[in-house]
């Protein structure tokens, strides 16, 4: 029960990009393209599942004073291991997510978990919250990914969904455009929960 | 004179036309939560300048000394973010022991600069570019003063919106969005600048 | 292998590298920090209103940390508060009572005058700049929410009536209001005073029934009927001494005019258990409001209807056969 | 005198309206039924009562004596029976004790009224004039001369200036003064001059007011060390700081005093008072005051006993004319607002406006359009747009960082603010907060 | 131990355990990701250049200097039969470098084609150089003479239509073309390759 | 007697409000307006119209919808949408005006709380999304309709933006449109920017009224003149500073759009610091850049830095003590 609750807190209530705003440079970066955004997601969902698994295990191994280095080395493993496994087999998608594959790493969300929860409970819980924060940033990447490529782009998943007489707003795939969708998409959301800061 | 030039044009360029926050999405976390104030933009802009600087350096030795030579350029991510950490950990450690004030002005943002990407995108940036020494060394300074500019601005304009009266849902968060998204319209005419 | 074995090393090496300059540094370049200020930050309610004094809760917690502030320095949070932090500090606290904001002015649009009309800017103190402000009693709450925006803890609204009250739930005693009002009308009352007098004006009786319906007016009766000394009387004014007050209630039953407030659904009764009562009559003696019946040597008994809930007996019973509770209960 | 016209950086143009009352002659006002004497009309603590209820009291009497040395003492400005001592409506205070007292209509003069001669007083017993006459600073601020007069030693004073300028709209009070009684105004400048041992004076008029400038100029034609010097015509010119420096081109260090620069300042006004209690021995009981407006019959200006409630000097200028809507004690652009026409002029009185509902505009405040006038309108070279926004934030700290307190209140910004923002007023309750702020911190060290 | 020594050693054996795990993980994937590039490589100038069975890459050192826009050239062959040439080229566009392989097939002494390898150009405006409508154009162009860009429509066979709002990428891509062109003539062509 | 109104002093006000300065900018437009019409057509009368219709109901709308006073009253709204008309090519689909219009109300200024708080020209920044998301139709050019005044214009005018040529981009110089046909209006641009007469005129009419002053306009103007000079194509001191001067919309950005209020600093010596700043951006962007006209962007970015500039040229106030003693 408590692990659905987890979960589920990580993919609405604590929703790493609506939420807690963080990870903001893949987000505004990768999403261009639904797929982008999913492959991404997918990505770093690996990378928190394993580290949220090996650092909840080794959470009284490491001491207090490198305890940032030894996550962030378990974190660069992680992506190191992701990394290599697309470049062998997923060499497109690869190439589209560029450099924002290593900068995994640094993604604040993963180290975020790391500290905040994966040192601090067991291992099956920690698994579930990589599990639901991984979800929950995917969503997020997929919804940003769809807005911004269907009126950018004019496409969904690289299906044309207009007919001939629409000219996509190809700003909403420069950098701006993934700004402020953000910054909608997050008042909207403000609105909609009655939420605001 | 044209290596100089090569230079100032990667000076510009990481500064102004790939600028780090602007154009190149690296960064975007401390550049949207450091930045209520101006003078705490300031701090921030040092202390990434510093660390950006040392780490393009130390980052090219370990690339061209280490991995490959031994052919482990596999490791590169994980070895730079090592560096990456202990640097920042260890200056932090040196700061606030030896200079306080330094450490008032740089010392508390240290810690929000390892989980900042644009230091670990410098460094694979100057690797992939394949810069040389001097040139990774300018990328670097370059990129963390186009960083450095933007969050000042952008500090600048955040605290002209205290004053506002911004609608209810838009506060906060999305509103910092929009005014990026529009800051990042106005240097879209960086764009092409240099050919 | 090789390879695997080459990356072992030179990852491996960086790892003992960076472990021996980080431990090496951490001793060298160590900075001694109080881990009392953070155990402090931790049990601190995070409200960061200062009114400790201090820049937010951190300062404060490092205040106390190195002596400067008192433990009991957050009003905020109040005795539990101070005891945990007295705890972290090793010191005793004596548990403090709570203390709630009370606008004393019940000078709303429909009991009170105005005496111009003002155009300007939304604020009291603004307001009080121009002649006092435009309530025709020149004590009275401008109810133009300054103390509402000074509260942080949104404890504090304009009545449809327009004038400021306090949410007694909400409000922490933080003091802020109180600081904001510029007619000095709120005021930190213990929270087990039940009875308050709700006006400030030290205006002739004339003038201050001119004004407001529902001010002091200077009239004394209270005063008079009081049987506990527990009102003070000065400047055309009646107040209460908190410390001597036992919320007996009769001073707001007599007020003429309904400035003194009592809240009487907090009413208290005595009741005298039969089975422990000897017959002393000490309590029907000490009564001051002949609400105890019975003969010496017999079983007494309250009568409730006259009884006001003071108190007085149930200090006074030898054979603690008397207990008071809340009316209705 | 020169050609010259002097001015400062900053300030506004409003329309002057001063043509019903500029050429008016002043009349002098019939001592009312009632006086309502405030005992406190200056700066500083308020007077303690000398008399009480039932006592008899002669034109000129002293009835309040000030309890510190910042105060001047008041005097009763009719003769008769002291009524009550009460509140009443007070036109710079809202409500204050006053003396009533039902004039007996005797003008009975005190005794200890005797002329005396500028020539044969010492310095120091010309100081001493002024204080027992009550003389206080008759531009706006009422505050008592003989102290303004008493500098510390370290201050070496060298000029003088009597403010002239009258830069108020509608006021013509001053104007009429120098213009019928300029022997008053030099004489009084000769006297405040001897008591501060300084060589140079200056009256300083705006040249909107040539007649004025000419009689001025005659009257010291024949007087060593004082000059006339000519004004532009442009608000607020008569601001002391201002004023200073467009005649001298000093600056008065933020937080200082004019004694700073060694300069001292006084109202024509205030000259005069001190000629005429010099020469006639009576203490200052009366003033010029300008009754004006749409909603008043016949703007005048009268000279008119402290005291007076505005109601009947309304009455003697022909009474009101339709609806007041707004009464105003002073100019309208730093003049106070009142709720009453009960009120009693005082001795810093310089105005009353009766206006009516077409002539008092009632703005709505819009959003500040970053029109940037306000910045360019302060005489004070602030930034009213943000100390005013910040204040209305609450963020009173940001006011204070910004020299909210070096804001005169003069009104340039909310007048020229197209946005009608509420600039002075929001300014002026940051200052009231800062300064509270200040005070509670100073008593609890 | 110190506790000092125990946080090195701490931290040896998280790095190495790391090591260890990314040894492994790379030694797996080497292969397969060499391959992937190399195949890329080779797909990528068989795209411009599809008769050609192998490429070998030829020696421009010596004409660096004269060249400078010119990074690799190879010879693509078909058995022993010299089909044609691919050029690396580099030119400067609107964003920066634009990258592109020109394939010329030496028989017909014209373009076989033209591909865009990487460009920073701004979407829906360069970036639309890399789409075959634009590039097609220079399939079957002669050889021989340099191009032009033209606004509008091509009239002459040594014109290129420029791509709407963005003329200065189509220049950067032309001029790519003509300089792969100029280094095919003048070193290339008859002379052949030593 | 009813009671008295009392508030705080001031108890007069100038005559100027906020509709009385906004009504001012828009009868300064006028001429310009109606040049564009003379030479474009009345495609140009649909699209100012399309435009200042779109930009007030969406105000209208926007301010409805957050339970805010309705204030389109106060002309601001139609000032905003008559400039972005201005800055849009007579070719443009008649949506596009209607879209940017939108955006420069919800997005640049509601979004930030209304009049006054944009830190962005409204409708410029809408231009510059306009432009990166349609860059085709907002990079299209049409001739003026009335090339024919004299057979030798004809050809010269037909070609590109005078300001293409004169980078070298397009033509030759031999085929720039003489002065006179550049300072009329009678040339390819934006509708608003062309004529330059009728801008100066209007311009003229704003600094009378005091509507605007001397320092951006005149400081941005200079630094343009300035660069452009040094910065020729054949080196130094040989650029052709007059025609970049009335060229492209540099009277129009100066006077009308760089002086906007809300997104212009306040501070005098501020103002200065802007019209420099957009002077050596617009420069450089059209000396340098990839793209002909430096106007817009220089704009943008100068009001992205005028808070800063704000903070760091308060006056010195009167009788401040300097710190440094
Ligand atoms: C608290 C206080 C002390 C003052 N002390 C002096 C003084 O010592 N000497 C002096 O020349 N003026 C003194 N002034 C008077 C001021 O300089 C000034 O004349 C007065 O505030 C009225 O100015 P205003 O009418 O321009 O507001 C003092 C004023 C205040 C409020
Ligand atoms: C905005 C402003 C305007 C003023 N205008 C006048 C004026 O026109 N005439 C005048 O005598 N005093 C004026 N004063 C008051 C003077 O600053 C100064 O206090 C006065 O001249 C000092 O003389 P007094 O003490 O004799 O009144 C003005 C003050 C302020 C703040
Ligand atoms: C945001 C932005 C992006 C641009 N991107 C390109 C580009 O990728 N390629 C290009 O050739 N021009 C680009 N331009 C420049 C202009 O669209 C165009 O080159 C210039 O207006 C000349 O017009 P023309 O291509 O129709 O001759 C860009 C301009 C802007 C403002
Ligand atoms: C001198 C002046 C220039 C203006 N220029 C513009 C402009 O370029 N763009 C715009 O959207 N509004 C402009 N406005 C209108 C107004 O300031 C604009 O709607 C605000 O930016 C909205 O807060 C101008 C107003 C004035 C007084
Ligand atoms: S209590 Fe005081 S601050 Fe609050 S509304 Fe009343 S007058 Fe204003
Ligand atoms: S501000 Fe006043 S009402 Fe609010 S919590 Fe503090 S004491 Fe209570
Ligand atoms: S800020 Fe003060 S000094 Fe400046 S114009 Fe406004 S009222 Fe006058
Ligand atoms: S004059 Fe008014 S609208 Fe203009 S800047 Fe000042 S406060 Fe704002
Ligand atoms: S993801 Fe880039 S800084 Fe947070």
């Amino acid at each position: 029960m408590k692990a659905l609750k987890v979960f589920f807190n990580g993919v609405l209530n604590e929703n790493p990009t609506f939420r807690m705003v963080l990870g903001m440079c893949p987000t505004l970066a990768l999403t261009t393209a639904a797929i982008n955004g999913i492959g991404m997601g997918l990505a770093t969902t690996f990378v928190l599942v394993g580290s949220n698994l090996v650092i909840s295990l080794l959470k009284s191994f490491i001491p207090q004073k490198i305890r940032i280095p030894a996550f962030v080395v378990v974190i660069a493993t992680f992506v190191t291991v992701v990394s290599m496994i697309m470049q062998a087999f997923l060499p497109e998608l690869n190439k589209s997510l560029g450099i924002y594959i290593p900068l995994i790493v640094v993604n604040c969300i993963i180290l975020a978990r790391a500290e905040s929860f994966a040192s601090k409970n067991s291992v099956f819980l920690s698994i579930t919250d990589g599990l639901g924060m991984g979800v929950g940033f995917t969503l997020a990447l997929l919804l940003l990914g769809s807005i911004r490529e269907i009126l950018g782009a004019g496409t969904w998943f690289g299906m044309p969904v207009f007919s001939d007489g629409f000219s996509p707003a190809v700003i909403m795939i420069l950098p701006p455009g993934g700004f402020i969708t953000l910054g909608l998409v997050l008042g909207l959301l403000n609105k909609l929960t009655g939420r605001a800061e | 004179m044209e290596y100089v030039g090569k230079i100032f044009v990667i000076l510009i360029s990481s500064i102004l036309i790939n600028n780090f926050v602007m154009s190149r999405f690296l960064g975007i976390c401390p550049f949207l939560g450091v930045s209520k104030r101006v003078e705490t933009a300031v701090g921030m802009g040092a202390a990434v300048t510093f660390v950006m600087a040392m780490t393009s350096l130390i980052t090219y030795i370990i690339q061209y000394v280490i991995l490959e030579p031994l052919g482990l350029e596999y490791l590169q991510t994980i070895i730079f973010i090592l560096v990456i950490a202990s640097l920042v950990q260890f200056v932090e450690m040196v700061i606030q022991k030896t200079s306080p004030t330094l450490y008032q002005a740089l010392g508390v943002y240290l810690p929000l600069i390892t989980t900042n990407c644009a230091v670990l995108g410098v460094a694979i940036i100057n690797i992939d570019e394949k810069y040389d020494l001097i040139q990774a060394l300018f990328n670097g300074v370059g990129a963390a003063l186009g960083f450095t500019l933007a969050i000042v601005l952008f500090a600048g304009v955040r605290e002209r919106l205290e004053l506002s009266d911004i609608p209810k849902p838009l506060k906060g968060f999305p509103i910092a969005l929009i005014t990026a998204g529009l800051m990042s319209v106005a240097f879209l005419g960086f764009q092409g600048l240099i050919k | 292998m090789e390879k695997i074995l080459l990356s072992l090393l030179s990852l491996g090496g960086m790892g003992l590298l960076f472990g021996a300059v980080l431990a090496f540094a951490s001793k060298r370049f160590a900075v001694e920090k109080d881990p009392r200020a953070e155990a402090i930050r931790e049990v601190l309610p995070g409200a960061n209103c200062g009114a400790c004094g201090y820049p937010g809760c951190d300062g404060f917690a490092e205040a106390v940390a190195s002596g400067k502030a008192p433990v009991d320095g957050c009003t905020v949070g109040g005795s539990p508060v101070a005891l945990k932090v007295g705890n972290i500090m090793g010191v005793q606290v004596e548990e403090k009572e709570r203390r709630i904001a009370r606008v004393l002015c019940q000078g709303d649009c429909q009991n009170a005058i105005n005496k111009y009309e003002y155009r300007g800017i939304q604020d009291c103190v603004a307001a009080s700049m121009l002649a006092s402000g435009p309530k025709g009693c020149s004590y009275g709450c401008l109810g133009l929410g300054t103390c509402v925006r000074a509260c942080p803890f949104d404890a504090i609204h304009i009545s449809d009536r327009g004038i400021a009250v306090v949410d007694p739930d909400r409000c922490t005693g933080c003091g802020k209001c109180v600081e904001a009002c510029p007619k000095n009308l709120i005021e930190l009352i213990p929270e087990s005073s039940l009875v308050q007098v709700l006006c400030i004006s030290k205006d002739p009786g004339k003038q201050v029934r001119e004004n407001c319906k529902v001010g002091c007016i200077g009239c004394r009766l209270c005063v008079k009927a009081c049987q506990f000394e527990a009102i003070d009387f000065v400047d055309n004014l009646a107040r209460i001494r908190y410390d001597k007050c036992v919320n007996c209630m009769v001073c707001a039953e007599k007020c003429p005019t309904g400035a003194i407030y009592a809240d009487f659904s907090k009413r208290k009764v005595a009741f005298i258990d039969e089975d422990k009562c000897i017959g002393c009559t000490a309590c029907k003696r000490v009564c001051k409001f002949e609400a105890i019946d019975g003969e010496r040597k017999q079983k007494h008994r309250v009568l409730a209807d006259k009884c006001t809930g003071c108190g007085q007996c149930v200090e006074r019973c030898p054979v603690d056969a008397i207990t008071l509770s809340v009316r209705g209960n | 005198m020169g050609l010259k016209v002097f001015g400062f950086k900053g300030g506004v143009h409003p329309f002057h309206r001063k043509e019903s009352t500029q050429d008016k002659a002043v009349e002098r006002m019939q001592a009312p039924k009632l006086v309502y004497i405030p005992l406190q009309q200056h700066i500083g603590a308020p007077c303690e009562p000398l008399v009480k209820p039932g006592d008899h009291v002669k034109l000129g009497q002293k009835i309040g004596q000030p309890k510190g040395f910042v105060g001047a003492p008041v005097h009763a400005s009719v003769s008769g029976v002291v009524k009550e001592i009460k509140q009443v409506p007070h036109p710079a205070m809202g409500q204050g004790l006053a003396v009533v007292i039902e004039n007996d209509g005797k003008d009975e003069l005190d005794e200890f009224i005797v002329p005396k001669d500028i020539e044969s007083l010492s310095a120091e017993e010309l100081k001493d004039l002024i204080l027992e006459a009550g003389i206080v600073g008759m531009g706006g601020a009422a505050f008592p001369t003989h102290v303004k007069l008493s500098p510390p030693k370290d201050k070496n004073i060298d000029v003088v200036i009597l403010n002239g300028a009258e830069c108020e709209p509608y006021l013509t009070a001053d104007h009429r003064l120098m213009v019928e009684n300029p022997r008053d105004v030099v004489d009084g400048l000769k006297a405040i001059m001897k008591v501060l041992g300084v060589k140079r004076g200056y009256i300083a008029i705006e040249n909107n007011k040539p007649d004025a400038v000419c009689v001025i100029a005659n009257a010291v034609k024949s007087v060593p060390g004082v000059e006339v010097i000519q004004l532009k015509t442009k608000y607020p010119q008569g601001a002391e700081k201002q004023l200073i420096y467009a005649v001298t081109g000093r600056q008065v260090p933020s937080g200082g005093l004019p004694m700073d620069v060694g300069v001292v300042v006084n109202n024509v006004g205030t000259a005069a008072a001190i000629a005429r209690a010099i020469k006639t021995g009576m203490p200052l009981i009366e003033r010029i005051v300008t009754v004006t407006g749409g909603g008043v019959a016949q703007p005048k200006n009268l000279l008119v006993r402290i005291g007076t409630p505005f109601k009947d000097v309304v009455e003697a200028c022909g009474g009101l004319l339709g609806q007041p809507a707004k009464v105003i004690s002073g100019g309208p652009m730093m003049g106070i607002a009142q709720y009453t026409l009960d009120v009693p002029v005082i001795k810093g009185t310089s105005g009353i406006l009766v206006l009516t509902k077409q002539e008092v505009e009632m703005p709505e405040p819009g959003p500040c359009i970053r029109c940037g006038k306000c910045v360019e309108a302060c005489p004070m070279r602030l930034m009213p747009l943000f100390i005013s926004a910040y204040a209305l934030k609450g963020d009173y700290d940001r006011s204070e960082k910004l020299h909210a307190m070096d804001c005169i209140e003069c009104g340039c910004c909310s007048y020229i603010c197209p946005a009608r923002r509420p600039l002075v007023q929001s300014i002026r309750t940051a200052k009231r907060v800062i300064t509270e702020r200040r005070r509670r911190t100073a008593s609890a060290k | 131990m110190s506790e000092g020594m125990r946080m090195s050693i701490k931290l040896f054996i998280i790095t190495a355990v790391a090591a260890l795990a990314l040894g492994i993980t790379h030694a797996v994937t080497e292969e397969p990701i060499r391959l992937q590039n190399e195949q890329a490589s080779v797909e990528a100038r068989k795209g411009v250049l599809p008769d050609a069975q192998e490429f070998v890459q030829v020696d421009i050192s010596e004409y660096k200097d004269e060249y400078p826009n010119v990074v690799e050239v190879y010879q693509g062959k078909s058995g022993d039969d010299t089909v044609g040439y691919v050029f690396k080229v580099i030119s400067k566009g609107y964003g920066g470098d634009v990258e592109l392989f020109v394939g010329i097939d030496a028989k017909e002494n014209k373009i076989e084609n033209v591909s865009i390898i990487s460009h920073n150009e701004t979407p829906g405006l360069g970036a639309k150089a890399a789409e075959s409508d634009f590039l097609s154009q220079y399939t079957g162009k002669s050889a021989g003479s340099p191009l032009a860009v033209v606004r509008g429509s091509a009239t002459q066979d040594t014109q290129v239509e420029a791509i709407t709002g963005a003329t200065i990428t189509s220049k950067a891509v032309t001029q790519g073309v003509n300089s792969a062109l100029e280094f095919y003539s003048r070193v290339l062509k008859d002379g052949g390759a030593e | 007697m009813e009671p008295l109104i009392v508030s705080s002093s001031p108890h007069v006000y100038s005559e100027d409000t906020t509709a009385r300065i906004m009504r001012d900018v828009v009868l300064a437009l006028l001429p310009a307006a109606a040049v564009a019409v003379y030479f474009f057509g009345g495609r140009a009368a649909l699209i100012m119209a399309i435009s200042v219709l779109s930009a007030v109901m969406t105000e209208a709308v926007v301010q409805k919808l957050m339970k805010k006073p309705v204030t389109v009253n106060d002309w601001s709204a139609a000032v905003t949408g008559l400039m972005l008309a201005f800055n849009l090519p007579p070719t443009v689909p008649l949506w596009l005006p209607a879209v940017g219009s939108a955006i420069a109300i919800a997005l640049v200024k509601q979004a930030f709380g209304g009049l006054g708080h944009n830190f962005m020209n409204p409708a410029l920044a809408a231009r510059a999304i306009l432009l990166a998301a349609w860059p085709v139709y907002m990079t299209t050019w049409a001739d003026p309709i009335r090339v024919a005044m004299s057979a030798a214009a004809a050809d010269a005018i037909s070609s590109a933006t005078p300001l293409a040529i004169l980078k070298g981009m397009e033509g030759t110089e031999a085929q720039l449109p003489p002065l006179w046909a550049i300072i009329l209006g009678n040339t390819r641009g934006c509708l608003g920017e062309t004529s330059d007469v009728a801008l100066l005129l209007g311009a003229v009419y704003l600094l009378w009224r005091r509507v605007i002053n001397w320092r951006i306009p005149f400081s941005f103007i200079g630094t343009v003149a300035l660069l452009t000079w040094i910065l020729g194509p054949q080196g130094l001191f040989t650029g052709n500073a007059i025609y970049h001067i009335f060229s492209g919309g540099l009277i129009l950005g100066a006077f009308y759009m760089a002086t906007d209020y809300s997104s212009s600093p306040v501070t005098p010596k501020g103002q200065i610091i802007m019209g420099i700043g957009c002077g050596i951006i617009t420069s450089i962007i059209r000396v340098y850049g990839g793209y002909p006209e430096g106007v817009t962007y220089s704009i943008l970015l100068m009001n992205v830095a005028a808070p800063l500039i704000d903070r760091f040229t308060m006056p010195r106030i009167y009788g401040e003590v300097r710190a440094d003693v």
